[in-house]
């Protein structure tokens, strides 16, 4: 064990800081332990536990953070489990911005699901798991060490799984609930491998000691410890190739995907790998692989993004092209762009799902906008509400995601990759064309819910990327007993919230305006180790320009093809012709699933099937059986000698005697 | 005197429940229960050790009781489940039942409390006869009785070799936790191959395993629930304090091989749980592939490894035990345990659900409960230890316990609700109290599991980390 | 004609027959109180005779224990050693006496007493005797009271195993007897102590001398390949005389072989000269648990049984060690009890003209007798060396001395054995424990008291055995 | 010398006569054969009570017991049947396996006699002398002195085999366990009786 | 003494082994018994000759001994033979077979 320990952050009494990390834990026992008693209570008081959380995170920042010897941040030390496996709480920069988002967003999302999941049977149970959720991303991003943090990732997984599968008699829910589990957990185990590898070489599982001793291990060491970090970040954060389970994530409720697998949970890899910025700046092989893998994410996600029908995996797939920059931001070491991405997404991606919220809502969840149509009449509201969040997730300058978005790609340059520049600046265009094709389909033209699913092509759900055929046409997935009650939540209980995310969708960026002498960078700071950039040949104004006009292109072919009078008018037709011209290799998302599937899932199963129907009973067991059966096949066969005839006995008998005399006569030494 | 009153206790108690009227179920169960649970607060007063002399020649052997600070906690452990598992059973003959959990928890306790190597194998053979009785009265096949039996005795008869053996050499016995100077010797290496197949087929490992998933899928859920998570622990605790204690080089020579089976053991248990549909087996399969992961710590001989060792002892005690309860509230609710024929369970028994979803995400090692304090020191020790492939192993059996823990709960609870299955009405008081103690021990452990962890330091005579 | 005859005897001399000469007269009081008041005596007044002869007996020779003399010159040896073994035979006696009294015909009551009384006489001369002559006579004694014990039922069972017995045992004394005749041309002596003479360490005569003289021992131990008789002749035989066969032939046998093997060889030569008598005992202790897989008769079952554990008690005999004499005699003690418990229950199976020895029988008998059900586990799983019995103390004893001595084959071939054993024995078990009965069972007779005080004596001897084993330490010194 | 082969040709002869014989009672006269070659073997041998014990006992008594059940056996005049052999094949292993164990034995033996050396100081003279080794005196002197218990014994023996043989025949006799049983039994023969004589 | 033992030793084996043949060959109980006895006598004359050899009376008393028990054996064999086959209508061993595994 090493006789100093490293830690981040002013060592101290927090209690605030324990308080606001076990609150929402004590919402989700109280919900989950009086559900039936406090049935529509339930959503206030963990609405409330959130809200309580997060004016304690401000407070305790504002309040009881100190700076010390070039610490800034709060450690709380909680318990240790045996030397090296010391447990504690660490509010710094980094995870003070998280707890933020965590339980800022985190409290409208769950406002909204008062109104929402308004009339669910399992309403309790439903914020007992999001409470519990919450709990458990404050776990993995306030823990002070990787211990605490696998524990955290490991109980956000099933936060998630629980989520996921919350209508649990749906079999699409279960089986994706499911498959984001297990793909989480071969995460989880890239972390502990992690872990293993820190603490054969540290025997510490404290960040502090872990990048403290990083200049003294040996750059393969480091490099493995990053690939095994990256595995737990990738699978969280839906990087290729696992990223499968995020689009069919969306089989939970609406807010569910906003708040999990938009705005927090999914992010953590990013947190991960900011968070261990010393690792990663101290070794450029990871760096690479980490920001080719992000660059790549974003582009794949985006061009899957363009192939989608329906609306959450839409925004799945653009959230998993958005982790992609953050990703590749964090993994070149533009951790500032990276983290920014991140803070903006978490509202633009929260406000775009919670108006699809609203539109899945009031069209008696219906997901498909090839079923959509005209909706800007309907809702306005939404339509506002969507719209902002386009124009921020494109980039659109003034709007927060200009900011990010562009950090991280002139990041990618700054720091030596202008692979990755290229990809970013090619995927900012993309992502204007999908996501301004979501807009048109969805607000533009008439109302299409009436008109027969196969006239718009919509003939085999598992095009539409319905994970089980079972489902059946792809809509009126939500338990019927819940959709009747939908009516009777007030609007306003939605509204609100999307209303009040609508100013940091748009305004937000402004922190980061002004590059490094933004207040962002000045806030991260002391966070993240700095290094000596070369000045690219590009300036970072005229990347803005490019990107600007790609935007704008996506923007283009989106209007030709949608939104033009002629293509709302024939919308009908060119939908369907979309639908059934679409080339297979984008309808099976590049074969990854069916890959993945092919090589681990049903591998696996081809080997427990032979393993246990075949060599375990016949193989293994049938030596044993071999064995006992010879046993008493040799107890029949000494029976058999029992003829009963005395002769026959005096024979063996006399066999025997002949064997003695044998041996008496030939033994003795003569 | 009081840790021997802790092991005749059951067996006395147990022997007097056949004063009982035949059909009497409510007393025997409350009785059962309550003697259970006075073993486990008796445990808990630490009782001081107790030794009688047994023989003198041709070694010297006594009936020396005490715990030692790993058995301590198996001690506990057992009288924990032995007390959840009778306040959960309901089978036929109930008193006679509740009696042979009686003799099997005390027969057990001999076991692990026992200082003496002779004691021990004496134990080792008499734990066997409850479990052939539950088989032969309760089973579903009078065959698992016999593959049960036998199987476990042959690894009893070695053990007994090789404890005659030891005696002879060194003299004595009454050895179990003092610091006596290794084996050494040509005999050495045949007594560790004793020592080891007795433990090996215990645990069990591949391929001496197939005992076990018959057994554990036909013997009464009360039962198997004590029987997976004490008794296959006889094997792993011989390992910790007879193996590594007195024949540590030969541990330390086949370590490789050990590690093997241990991992083909992990994998393999895994990768046949992930399509079995029987219920029961699922658990079986994955019991053989955690305990495969606590041999290859404990024959890693890392001292991390060893702490993580025991807490996973316990904790995978506690999950099987709790899982195979739950499943047996299943069965006995739905007359079946298989995956094609259940389903959808959740919606109408919200309480079963919640046990078994427990249960289940403790068995793949979900963060924050026991089995994952376990299975990370664990490998946090074996790669210290050097087997790196062997975690890589261990690591991709976690994602294969995810799917088959969740195909397992899924598959019961999840779903939409089957047709022609039977609705009964979800855990009564008496099902979840039974099952309570267990999940919150879990919780309680995978939070803190400080003082176990604790236990191999204080005890485990081999504390070198070996690295090759 | 008498000048020069003195009789060269002592009261010493005498005074060491004692006991046997209890047994002998005793024989003949039972006889003559039966031939003056069969008719008006109760029905156990010759078990009673004949059991209080034998206790007598027992405590007569007791404190011969620590007294050695060699009495006859050499004809018969007392002390330790002869006195256990004497002790475990009138135990048998008295076991099987009151088995015979609780399920035996009233009519042959005082001849099968008598009988087995001077059986009884010739298996503790066996047990004292130090000359071969002695040990012919004694074992002739022994055998031909079994020959007619086993003949005296009228099934026809009875008889054809007394034929069987009779031709079959006759011929291996034949094999015996002229080993005994080229031992005396080896040595030309009668006495084992002769045989000790370093010359004959080499002489052919000795070596195939002893090889048939042991061809007659492991006859009467029913070691395989010379077993075949033995489930035949138990299963017909009545079955307290069974009882009697299997307890009082192995241990007067094991007294000769055990005084040949340790006070009969040439030094040096034991190793080789016993080497046959070694693997004989290693393939008994397999067949003979391999034989009782496919039994479906209880008395066949131990008849197979009786041959393993003979072949355990070689085990610890291998080597010639002091410490595994003592722990073969802790074992045949052991043997003695868990047997005759056996056996015992097996009575209380008896129904009229019927011998509960059929496995069939034992159906449900956890349901129907629990403790009755519940002893006949306990001497099974005895038998099968789990503990907490003396069977398993007596393996672990075995076990120890086999390793001691360097024959840790044989203890392998024991561990071995024992794990096929546990199938048979526990095939009864479970035959009791079964949920359903497949066969009609047969009508259970009340058991009387006396018998069920044995299965109770025997039951707490050999859970006493365990944890008090009491192996007589000062038995080894009394063998020469 | 030549008495002594010629001696060894009727014992073998009349032995294996004795195994071969068709009929039991051939057997017997083999066996008698056997037994009075044998006693003239033993004087040479100078064992003259053994001789003469050989022929009252072995050929006075035993084999007139035989010759009796052969008597008993054969219901009159019809000879001891056989029915149908079970073991046809076991003639030609049974004389093998005799044949090696009496080769090895042979083997082992004959080439060790020679070890034998008659003690010094032998008391050896014509048989039938008085006083010489074997004659009776010296005989019955050892008996009753030095192996007094083996004789005593075989006291025992007889009577086992006297008791022996009287309850194994005696099975089929009428069995009266108590008084009144015994007076039911008295009065119902009586009655037969007197019925016959009606 | 003109004959060596080694010749009255190699009768004696002679005729022990013709009396195993006896018992292992004839299914006639009463032959049986009497191959016993050539066994037993086989015995006696290798007792009796060894005692020549050695000069040692112990020899012809464990010979005289042997023939007393051979009496007794008779007796009771025959007394077997009999309750067996009295009711039989062959006197074979080979019929006797009520017994068997």
């Amino acid at each position: 064990m090493m006789a100093t320990h490293h830690v981040m952050g002013v060592t101290g009494a927090y209690p605030m800081l324990v308080t606001l990390w076990l609150l929402p834990l004590a919402g989700a026992v109280l919900c989950w332990a009086f559900g039936p008693q406090l049935r529509g209570l339930a959503g206030w008081l963990a609405s409330g536990a959130i809200a309580a959380s997060f004016v304690l995170t401000v407070a305790s920042w504002a309040s009881g953070t100190q700076s010390a010897g070039g610490a800034l941040g709060a450690h709380q030390y909680l318990f240790s489990w045996m030397p090296g496996f010391d447990f504690g709480l660490l509010l710094d920069p980094l995870s003070l911005l998280w707890t933020l988002i965590i339980t800022g967003v985190g409290f409208l999302i769950h406002f909204y699901s008062i109104g929402y999941m308004h009339g669910d049977r399992a309403f309790a149970r439903f914020f007992a798991y999001m409470n519990f959720f919450v709990f458990a991303m404050l776990t993995l991003v306030l823990s002070d060490n990787f211990a605490g943090l696998l524990v955290g990732w490991g109980l956000v997984g099933l936060a998630s799984y629980f989520l996921i599968g919350f209508w649990f008699e749906r079999r699409t829910a279960v089986a994706a609930a499911r498959k984001a589990f297990v793909i989480n957990v071969a995460g989880d185990v890239g972390i502990m491998f992690a872990i293993f590898l820190i603490v054969a070489n540290v025997h510490s599982t404290a960040f502090g000691d872990a990048f403290a001793a990083s200049g003294t291990l040996s750059s393969g060491l480091l490099f493995a410890i990053c690939v095994a970090l990256f595995i737990g970040a990738a699978a969280k954060s839906a990087q290729i190739p696992l990223h499968t389970w995020l689009p069919d994530a969306m089989e939970g409720p609406t807010p569910v995907s906003a708040l999990i697998h938009a705005a927090t949970m999914v992010t953590a890899g990013v947190y991960l790998i900011a968070r261990c910025a010393p690792l990663w700046s101290a070794n450029s092989d990871a760096q690479l692989l980490v920001g080719t893998i992000g660059g790549l994410t974003a582009l794949v996600g985006a061009i899957l993004g363009c192939v989608q029908w329906d609306i959450k995996r839409i925004l799945a797939y653009s959230t998993m092209s958005q982790i992609g920059y953050m990703i590749m931001g964090v993994g070149v070491g533009a951790y500032e762009g990276g983290v920014a991405h991140f803070f903006t997404h978490a509202f633009f991606k929260a406000q775009l799902f919670l108006g699809a919220g609203i539109i899945i809502h009031n069209l008696a969840n219906e997901q498909d906008v090839r079923r959509m149509g005209g909706l800007i009449k309907r809702m306005p509201f939404a339509f506002v509400a969507i719209l902002t969040g386009v124009l921020s997730i494109c980039g659109t300058p003034g709007f927060s995601g200009f900011f990010s978005k562009d950090r991280v790609i002139y990041g990618a340059l700054q720091h030596g990759h202008p692979w990755l520049y290229a990809v970013g600046i090619l995927t900012a265009g993309i992502t204007a064309y999908y996501m301004f094709r979501l807009l048109f389909i969805t607000f533009w033209g008439e109302y299409r819910g009436s008109v027969d699913p196969s006239d718009l092509g919509i003939r085999h759900p598992e095009l539409s990327g319905v994970v089980d055929p079972d489902a059946g046409a792809g809509h009126a997935k939500e338990p019927a007993d819940r959709a009747h009650h939908a009516e009777h939540a007030p609007a306003w209980i939605m509204s609100v919230p999307v209303g009040i995310l609508i100013v940091p969708t748009v305004l937000i960026g402004w922190l980061m305006f002004g590059g490094d002498t933004s207040p962002w960078n000045g806030f991260f700071a002391s966070s993240f180790p700095s290094a000596a950039l070369a000045t690219p040949a590009i300036s970072e104004l005229a990347t803005s320009g490019v990107v600007l006009l790609l935007v704008i292109g996506g923007f283009g072919i989106a209007w030709w093809r949608y939104g033009t009078r002629e293509a709302a008018a024939n919308a009908v037709e060119r939908l369907r012709n979309e639908s059934v011209r679409m080339p297979a290799i984008l309808t099976h998302l590049f074969y990854i699933d069916a890959a993945i599937d092919l090589i681990c899932v049903r591998t696996s199963q081809l080997l427990g099937q032979f393993f246990g129907r075949l060599v375990d009973p016949l193989v293994v067991d049938g030596t044993v059986r071999e064995a006992a059966f010879g046993a008493r096949w040799l107890g029949v066969l000494v029976q058999s000698l029992e003829t009963g005839l005395v002769r026959a006995y005096a024979l063996v008998l006399a066999l025997g005697a002949a064997c003695f005399i044998a041996y008496y006569a030939l033994a003795v030494a003569r | 005197m009081l840790v021997v009153a802790i092991i005749l206790l059951p067996i006395v108690a147990g022997a007097l429940l056949f004063l009982l009227p035949r059909d009497d179920r409510a007393v025997s169960r409350a009785a059962g229960t309550i003697v259970a649970a006075a073993t486990f607060v008796g445990l808990l007063f630490q009782p001081a050790e107790f030794s009688f002399r047994w023989l003198s020649r041709p070694f010297v052997a006594a009936f020396h009781f005490g715990a030692t600070p790993v058995s301590f906690w198996i001690a506990l452990l057992l009288a924990l489940c032995t007390a959840c598992a009778i306040a959960a059973s309901n089978v036929p003959r109930l008193r006679d039942f509740t009696a042979l959990m009686l003799f099997l928890e005390g027969t057990m306790l001999g076991l692990f409390l026992s200082r003496d190597l002779l004691a021990f194998a004496l134990f080792w053979d008499l734990m066997l006869i409850p479990v052939f009785f539950g088989l032969i009265g309760w089973g579903a096949h009078p065959a698992t009785a016999w593959r049960y039996f036998i199987y476990n005795f042959a690894g009893g008869l070695t053990l007994l070799l090789a404890t005659a053996a030891f005696g002879v050499l060194q003299g004595s016995t009454d050895v179990i936790g003092t610091t006596t100077a290794p084996l050494a010797g040509a005999w050495a290496p045949w007594i560790f191959a004793g020592f080891a197949f007795a433990f090996l087929v215990k645990t069990p490992v591949w391929p001496l395993h197939t005992w076990m998933p018959l057994t554990y899928s036909d013997t009464p859920s009360p039962m198997v629930s004590v029987v997976a998570a004490v008794q296959s622990k006889a094997g792993l605790y011989g390992f910790i304090a007879i193996a590594l204690a007195f024949v540590p080089e030969y541990v330390h020579e086949y370590a490789a091989l050990l590690v093997l089976l241990g991992a083909i053991s992990l994998i393999y248990g895994a990768v046949v749980a992930l399509v079995q549909n029987d219920a029961k087996r699922i658990v079986a399969y994955s019991s053989l592939s955690h305990l495969g992961l606590i041999v290859i710590a404990i024959a890693s001989q890392n001292s991390l490894a060893l702490q993580g060792a025991v807490v996973y002892i316990v904790a995978h005690g506690l999950f099987s035990a709790a899982l195979f309860l739950t499943l047996g509230f299943v069965e006995q609710r739905e007359d079946t345990r298989s995956l094609v024929r259940l389903g959808g369970l959740g919606a109408a028994n919200p309480r079963l659900a919640g046990a078994l979803c427990i249960g289940a995400l403790a068995a793949l090692g979900l963060p924050g409960l026991a089995g994952f304090v376990g299975e990370l020191i664990i490998l946090a020790g074996v790669y210290q230890a050097g087997y790196t492939w062997a975690v890589i192993v261990a690591l991709i059996a976690i994602v294969l316990a995810a799917a088959y823990a969740l195909r397992l709960y899924q598959g019961i609870m999840n779903g939409p609700p089957v047709e022609d299955l039977p609705v009964r009405r979800d855990l009564t008081w008496r099902e979840g109290l039974a099952l309570a103690p267990l999940l919150a021990a879990l919780v309680v452990l995978g939070v803190q599991p400080h003082p176990v962890l604790e236990a191999s330091t204080a005890s485990a005579p081999p504390t070198s980390t070996v690295s090759r | 004609m008498s000048a020069g005859l003195t009789i060269p005897f002592t009261n010493a001399d005498w005074a060491a027959l004692v006991p046997i000469g209890i047994v002998a007269v005793t024989a003949l009081v039972v006889l003559l109180v039966d031939l003056a008041a069969r008719t008006y005596a109760p029905r156990y007044l010759s078990i009673a005779i004949g059991a209080a002869g034998a206790v007598a007996a027992g405590v007569v020779a007791a404190p011969q224990f620590g007294h050695d003399y060699s009495a006859f010159f050499g004809g018969f040896v007392t002390g330790g050693f002869t006195v256990v073994f004497e002790e475990v035979v009138l135990i048998a006696l008295i076991g099987s006496l009151i088995l015979y009294g609780s399920i035996g015909k009233a009519e042959r009551m005082a001849g099968t007493t008598a009988l087995m009384l001077w059986s009884t006489c010739g298996a503790m001369l066996m047990a004292g005797s130090a000359n071969l002559m002695t040990i012919f006579l004694g074992l002739e004694l022994l055998s031909l009271g079994l020959y007619c014990l086993c003949g005296l039922d009228e099934r026809k069972t009875a008889r054809e195993s007394a034929l069987k017995y009779l031709i079959l045992s006759s011929t291996a004394s034949g094999f015996l007897l002229y080993g005994m005749g080229l031992l005396f041309g080896a040595s030309g002596s009668v006495m084992l102590a002769a045989l000790t003479n370093p010359a004959l360490a080499n002489n052919p005569l000795f070596w195939t001398g002893a090889g048939m003289f042991l061809i007659g021992i492991a006859f009467k131990l029913a070691l395989v390949p010379f077993h075949m008789w033995a489930p035949d002749v138990y299963e017909g035989a009545p079955l307290p005389v069974t009882a009697y066969m299997s307890v009082a032939t192995k241990a007067a046998t094991l007294a000769v072989f055990a005084r040949f093997m340790y006070a009969a060889l040439p030094a040096g030569s034991s190793d080789r000269l016993l080497l046959p008598v070694w693997i004989v005992a290693g393939l008994s202790m397999i067949f003979g648990n391999v034989g009782m897989l496919a039994q479906r008769d209880l008395k066949r079952l131990l008849a197979y049984s009786g041959t393993a554990q003979v072949g355990y008690i070689l085990t610890a005999l291998a080597g010639g060690t002091s410490q595994g004499l003592r722990y073969a005699i802790y074992y045949l003690t052991a043997y003695t009890f868990m047997n005759l418990g056996a056996f015992a229950v097996a009575a209380a199976m008896s129904g009229p003209g019927e011998e509960g020895s059929r496995i069939a029988n034992y159906q449900r008998l956890g349901r129907r007798r629990p403790l009755l059900a519940a002893a006949m586990t306990f001497f099974m799983l005895a038998m099968a060396g789990l503990p907490p019995t003396a069977g398993f103390l007596g393996k672990i004893l075995i076990l120890s001395a086999s390793v001691g001595a360097g024959y840790v084959w044989l203890g392998a071939l024991l561990i071995v054995g024992t794990a096929i054993s546990l199938y048979a024995y526990a095939k009864v078990v479970r035959a009791m424990y079964e949920r359903e009965d497949r066969h009609a069972t047969h009508d259970l007779q009340p058991f009387v008291p006396l018998a069920w005080a044995s299965v109770v004596l025997c039951f707490v001897v050999v859970i006493a055995m365990t944890f008090y084993p009491l192996t007589p330490s000062n038995v080894l010194p009394l063998v020469k | 010398m030549t008495l002594f082969w010629v001696l060894a040709a009727i014992l073998i002869a009349s032995a294996i006569w004795t195994i071969t014989a068709n009929k039991a009672v051939y057997s017997v006269v083999a066996l008698l054969l056997n037994f009075a070659a044998l006693a003239v073997t033993y004087l040479t041998l100078s064992a003259e009570f053994m001789a003469v014990i050989q022929i009252i006992v072995y050929s006075g008594a035993i084999l007139m017991l035989f010759v009796f059940v052969i008597a008993l056996l054969s219901s009159g005049v019809a000879p001891l049947s056989v029915g149908p052999n079970r073991l046809p094949k076991a003639v030609a292993p049974a004389i093998f396996i005799v044949l090696v164990a009496f080769g090895f034995l042979a083997y082992a033996v004959l080439g060790a006699t020679a070890v034998v050396a008659p003690a010094a100081g032998a008391n050896l003279g014509t048989v039938g002398t008085a006083g010489v080794f074997g004659s009776v005196a010296d005989f019955g002197k050892a008996l009753f002195t030095v192996h007094l218990l083996p004789f005593e014994i075989t006291a025992l023996i007889l009577m086992v085999a006297v008791i022996g043989v009287v309850l194994l025949a005696g099975d089929q006799a009428p069995y009266v366990a108590t008084r009144r049983h015994a007076e039911r039994v008295e009065r119902e023969m009586r009655e037969a009786i007197l019925r016959e004589g009606r | 003494m003109a004959v060596a033992i080694s010749n009255y030793v190699g009768l004696s084996a002679v005729m022990f082994f013709i009396g195993v043949a006896g018992v292992l060959l004839r299914r006639n109980p009463l032959v049986m018994l009497m191959s016993i006895e050539l066994m037993f006598n086989s015995a006696n004359l290798l007792f009796i000759a060894f005692a020549r050899a050695w000069v040692a009376n112990a020899g012809q008393i464990f010979a005289f001994l042997i023939i007393t028990v051979a009496a007794a054996e008779a007796a009771i064999g025959l007394a077997i033979v009999v309750a067996t086959f009295r009711d039989e209508k062959n006197v074979d061993v080979d019929q006797v077979r009520l017994l068997k595994g």
